[in-house]
């Protein structure tokens, strides 16, 4: 078992995918020659060939619906958006053409979509997004959001085994900060089922990605004020693995959801709704969300600092509930 | 490790195509490789899909096809011409006008009717209607709705088809508005610059709707096209052998490697956009010019002056394609709808090649 | 005061608003010469002439996009998609650079998109979507979905006065199959303010657009057994008015969240968190969503039929939250 | 009825283009109406945006600027002499690498360093960082970072000046990596169709990020957009003048109502596609090849050879600029960062017409 970045996971399960099967791709901007804009794919051109490593005109539209229909015929391409952002642009091949192929006609469309979000590197309004809540509502389509390298390996590689179109997101602000241990080889990770990352009996927290690092840390400062919080990292968000959480507010009673994404129409609301509705009895206090504002990811520092949800916050928010 | 999409129907239809002995060969002017078997085959799938969708109006009148309703009425020499230049292995991405491109790579038409009808002998089990009828078969594309969108599809199945160095080819079918939008141009631009085996074919009939082709496009589709950097040229699009031909030339040069071109098949919309469109904004000349040209009755009138369809042949052949019609219309009305219960099965497929 | 159907409201509400202000045109694939797909523009290049009334390719990035060009220098345009559907080609230019506008740059985008959406037609996966959720998350943007010829004419002469980018979607089954009274002239309606269709002291029943009109059957099917529920159309689903909701509820102690659109991730559930959280204490029954399934909309009237709430569900539903 | 995008700053930079009495007359290779006070105007603004930019690096190096940091390095003929070609009331709709048409425009350089440093000076009030500064004044069209989206947006502020029939234009910046993107194409074919007064000026740096432009678009960019039925040219974009002259047709053809035309602006980028990329897959030999041609060199030794500009103008023109430079950098720096209670203002437009 090795250490690696996030990034490096990532890198390596994509490795390892097309080492195991020649029928995976990877195609997207700048992803052959220049490996990627974080420099994510380096090094695949050179193992695997400029016919399994494509660099394509700047067109996201394009390179899903060419991934679509190297599906069809059979391949399992990996496309890349330089940041998530720019899938907007690709919005019809993904969630009309490729999410709904199985049900209209039983076709088979199992590609890969990765996309770097999320923000915390300054990257302004078209380069932080979190793109997760406009996909969400697709029929068809899975999404994964991993917070751990291991994680990010192993669903990485779970994606491009999966016979659907996945989103594969990618936090950028973890590419390089976070490291830990990764299996080798073809270690896959199931999707669908959330990872209990801490345990807890006062309140559950549900959350995913850079916000699964945030809520630990509020969990811990929260801990010493007496406050046990049980940290659930969601890791797959479509299809959402609702049972674990509702299995860990059975015994808590008390649920607050936190994502780096806006709160209205967010993953949270569907979360909140689910378990209020569900759980409705056991609930010792209103489910909550903690969750960025309803505005566009601003620019400077101390602006992109307030609008992500702070370990802080969330403390509060853990604490408030547990006392509710 | 196929994605799972299995063969719905046993493929083989419209490969044959060699020259018949014992008749009368064929005129010069005939595209190589062409005999009277294949002018025959020719002319049956064009017949098949006027009367397939002739009779899907008349459905479609009675209020037993219920939502919209589209025909390729007029536009058969192009579906069909193109369709039979591809080979065994070849693959297209069809769209609303081009059944009878569907009938030569294999579709049985009794799909066609359950698909109109809602049926689950539809490979869609009644979750498309009209002529959406998604991953037909090995050879057949998944259709989407939205003009445009299955070209970038088709460039991504040539990709696939380079990518494993196999000698097959790509063809995607639209019409002249779809050249507007926006996946079109990022899927062909993708196949020019990639140097991809697609082949472009464009049914120019002049109206996208009631827009005339001059507010969808300025100056000539050729020019436009051969501005993305690959060959490409206008043909009769009434004209079956005419489109042939020129499909032909665009599928040996995919094959051979040389990158995709385009063939723009110029006809003119007879009916209206849909069975509820009167298209009164088509001005009468040109209805009154293109009528005449009508490429069913016109591949006929040919054939039987090159010899190789006398009036008893025509008569059988015609009697044929309406047993064959009522057959698969019987056969999908016996076809029982979907039950409601089918409605949240299938969202996701679930196959998976792995460990 | 005129009865006209929900299809001639929306008409006049175009025509008032070209006569009263030069600025306003209209845009779109087949919207002058042949009057729009459903005919709803007919007239208007008659009347405004091919300038304001402007037939354009297919193209619907290019379409909003240019109305995003022609909002920044001064005009009010309209623009028109031939489904609802379809809009997913213009997702960037309406959610990036339209909604976004403001924000970034304080720089008014005044437009408004017309899409016919909703099922009920038999037109497949393609010609049938609510697409109201996709655009929900969107920070910058307002959305309106009325269910009333009344509503449908003064929203949308709101929407068209409204300095935002407005997405007004049109229940394309609403459009002849409903007549109503509508007012003459420049009849504004308020754009963010819900309507209570009916009183009702038992349950609140939130919903809108075609949906409106099956939860008014069902809640008077209701009233048989002995339940009043209150019944509230929203009208305006961004900006949401979130206090006609909490203001009934606290009043019924019962939510009911109706909508047409799939339950994953729709309006539904974010209007279920924010009461779940906010009226927590109030509440005597599990906030209680009904909507269609997680799938496309299929086509084949058997499925399309069972996939759309019935207002037999909507009673039912009503029922039991009452007997809670 | 304005939509409420009021002025941020007095228009009329760039305005006055009368030949100067007194001086030796311009040689005869100029463009109409350039006289020597303009060529001046032009060398400045070109060595304002370098001296704005080399300082940005600076800040960026430091750490000052946060985020990304692009700059037009190069691209300074381009920026300058298209956006020169404009009338007082036209607009343009701007990217990455133009910065010398913002100030052109009539932006004060104080906002560009406002912007880059997230201040509250800047239009977007921190927002936005780089040069993605949005809706500057009336004449400088939102900002959108995504590629191809602002010329669909430039067209549609062409088809409003087409509506009220005024006599204005837009122009639309991009470089060559946009041609491939849908948005790029529906815009542009918009434009086409309904002979919009659109100038587009294109950038050819040869490179999209890493991409070489023959993997973006086959065939010479001037054959492609000739297929989209309007005039396209290629010019020297290192050669201000030629910018100038080659935008000036465009935009006067725009303006007569003859619909868009294209140029493209030949050049190469010189630095890094953002200042985190060393660039090493450029070949050398390009380099070693574009780089004699510095823009800005180039045209300072062709107005000492017209006799426009002595070392003495242009010692005191640099310092200028410098100090121009020095003061709109402490302006920026003076000005507040935004303070975390802005950050949900403003998500909606607030004003509202009618009654
Ligand atoms: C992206 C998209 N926009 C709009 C439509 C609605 N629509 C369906 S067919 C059609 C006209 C197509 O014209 P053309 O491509 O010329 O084919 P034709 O119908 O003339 O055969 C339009 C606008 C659509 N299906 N997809
Ligand atoms: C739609 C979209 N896709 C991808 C990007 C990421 N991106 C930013 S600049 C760039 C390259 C642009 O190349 P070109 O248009 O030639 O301009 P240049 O940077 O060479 O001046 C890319 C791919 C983007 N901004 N927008
Ligand atoms: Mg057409
Ligand atoms: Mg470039």
């Amino acid at each position: 078992m090795a250490v690696m970045t996030y990034l490096e996971a990532i890198a390596d399960g994509l490795r390892e995918a097309m080492r195991a099967d020649p029928s995976v791709i990877v195609l997207g901007e700048d992803v052959a020659v220049y490996g990627g804009a974080f420099k994510l794919t380096r090094g695949l051109l050179e193992e695997f060939g400029d016919r399994r490593v494509i660099d394509t005109p700047i067109s996201e539209a394009g390179i899903v619906g060419a991934a679509v229909g190297a599906a069809l015929v059979g391949l399992r391409p990996v496309a890349e958006m330089q940041f998530a952002d720019f899938i907007s642009n690709a919005f019809n091949q993904l969630v009309n053409v490729a999410a709904t192929s199985a049900y209209r006609a039983g076709g088979c469309v199992p590609l890969v979509v990765r996309a770097p979000c999320g923000a915390g590197t300054h990257g302004g309004p078209f380069h932080s997004q979190s793109v997760e809540a406009y996909f969400f509502h697709a029929p068809g389509l899975k999404i994964v959001l991993p917070s751990t390298p291991e994680d990010a390996k192993g669903l990485l590689l779970s994606a491009i085994a999966d016979p659907n179109p996945v989103l594969f997101l990618e936090h950028k602000a973890l590419y390089r900060s976070l490291r830990g241990p990764v299996d080798g080889g073809l270690a896959f990770v199931p999707l669908g089922r959330a990872a209990v990352r801490r345990p807890g009996r006062d309140v559950t927290v549900a959350t995913y990605g850079m916000m699964a690092h945030r809520s630990l840390e509020a969990a811990e400062a929260a801990a010493r004020e007496g406050v046990e919080a049980e940290v659930i990292d969601l890791r797959t968000l479509l299809p959402l693995d609702l049972e674990t959480i509702a299995e860990s507010v059975a015994r808590t009673s008390r649920l607050l959801v936190v994502h780096e994404d806006r709160l209205r129409g967010g993953l949270g609301a569907e979360i909140a709704s689910y378990i209020g509705e569900h759980l409705f009895t056991s609930l010792d206090a209103p489910v909550s969300r903690v969750a960025a504002p309803d505005t566009p990811v601003p620019y400077a520092p101390p602006l992109e600092g307030a609008y992500l949800p702070s370990a802080e916050r969330i403390r509060e928010a853990i604490v408030r509930l547990a006392r509710w | 490790m196929a994605a799972g999409n299995a063969p719905a129907w046993p493929a083989g239809a419209g490969t044959p195509r060699t020259v018949e002995p014992g008749r009368a060969a064929p005129p010069q002017e005939l595209p190589e490789g062409i005999g009277a078997e294949d002018l025959r085959a020719l002319y049956r799938y064009m017949l098949l899909q006027r009367t397939a969708e002739e009779r899907i109006i008349h459905l479609y009148r009675q209020g037993a096809v219920v939502g919209a309703c589209f025909t390729g009425y007029g536009h058969e020499a192009i579906a069909v011409g193109a369709a039979y230049a591809l080979g065994p292995m070849d693959v297209a991405a069809t769209l609303h006008r081009d059944l009878g491109a569907r009938l030569v790579l294999g579709m049985p038409v009794r799909l066609y009717f359950a698909n109109f009808l809602g049926r689950t002998g539809s490979p869609t089990r009644g979750r498309e209607g009209n002529l959406h009828i998604g991953g037909l078969g090995p050879r057949i594309l998944l259709h989407t709705d939205f003009i445009g969108a299955n070209v970038a599809v088709a460039a991504g199945a040539a990709l696939a088809f380079a990518v494993r160095r196999e000698e097959r080819v790509a063809m995607a079918f639209f019409g002249e508005g779809a050249l507007a939008t926006g996946e079109y141009h990022e899927g062909v631009n993708l196949a020019a610059v990639q140097r991809l085996p697609l082949a472009l074919v464009c049914w120019n009939n002049q109206f996208a709707l009631s827009t005339p082709v001059a507010q969808e496009i300025c100056g000539p589709i050729v020019e436009r096209m051969a501005g993305y950097g690959m060959p490409a040229s206008a043909v009769d699009g009434n004209d079956v052998l005419a489109v042939y031909r020129a499909a032909r030339t665009a599928v040996d040069r995919a094959r051979r490697g040389e990158g995709p071109s385009f063939v723009e098949c110029c006809t003119m919309r007879i009916r209206g956009h849909s069975e509820a469109d009167d298209a009164s904004y088509v001005p009468k000349a040109l209805l009154d010019e293109w009528r005449p040209r009508d490429p069913v009755a016109r591949f006929e009138a040919r054939l039987r002056e090159f010899g190789v369809l006398d009036s008893g042949e025509a008569e059988a052949l015609r009697a044929g394609v309406v047993a064959e019609v009522d057959a698969a219309q019987a056969w999908a009305e016996a076809s029982p709808p979907p039950d409601p219960t089918e409605l949240e099965r299938g969202v996701y497929c679930e196959a998976r090649p792995w460990p």
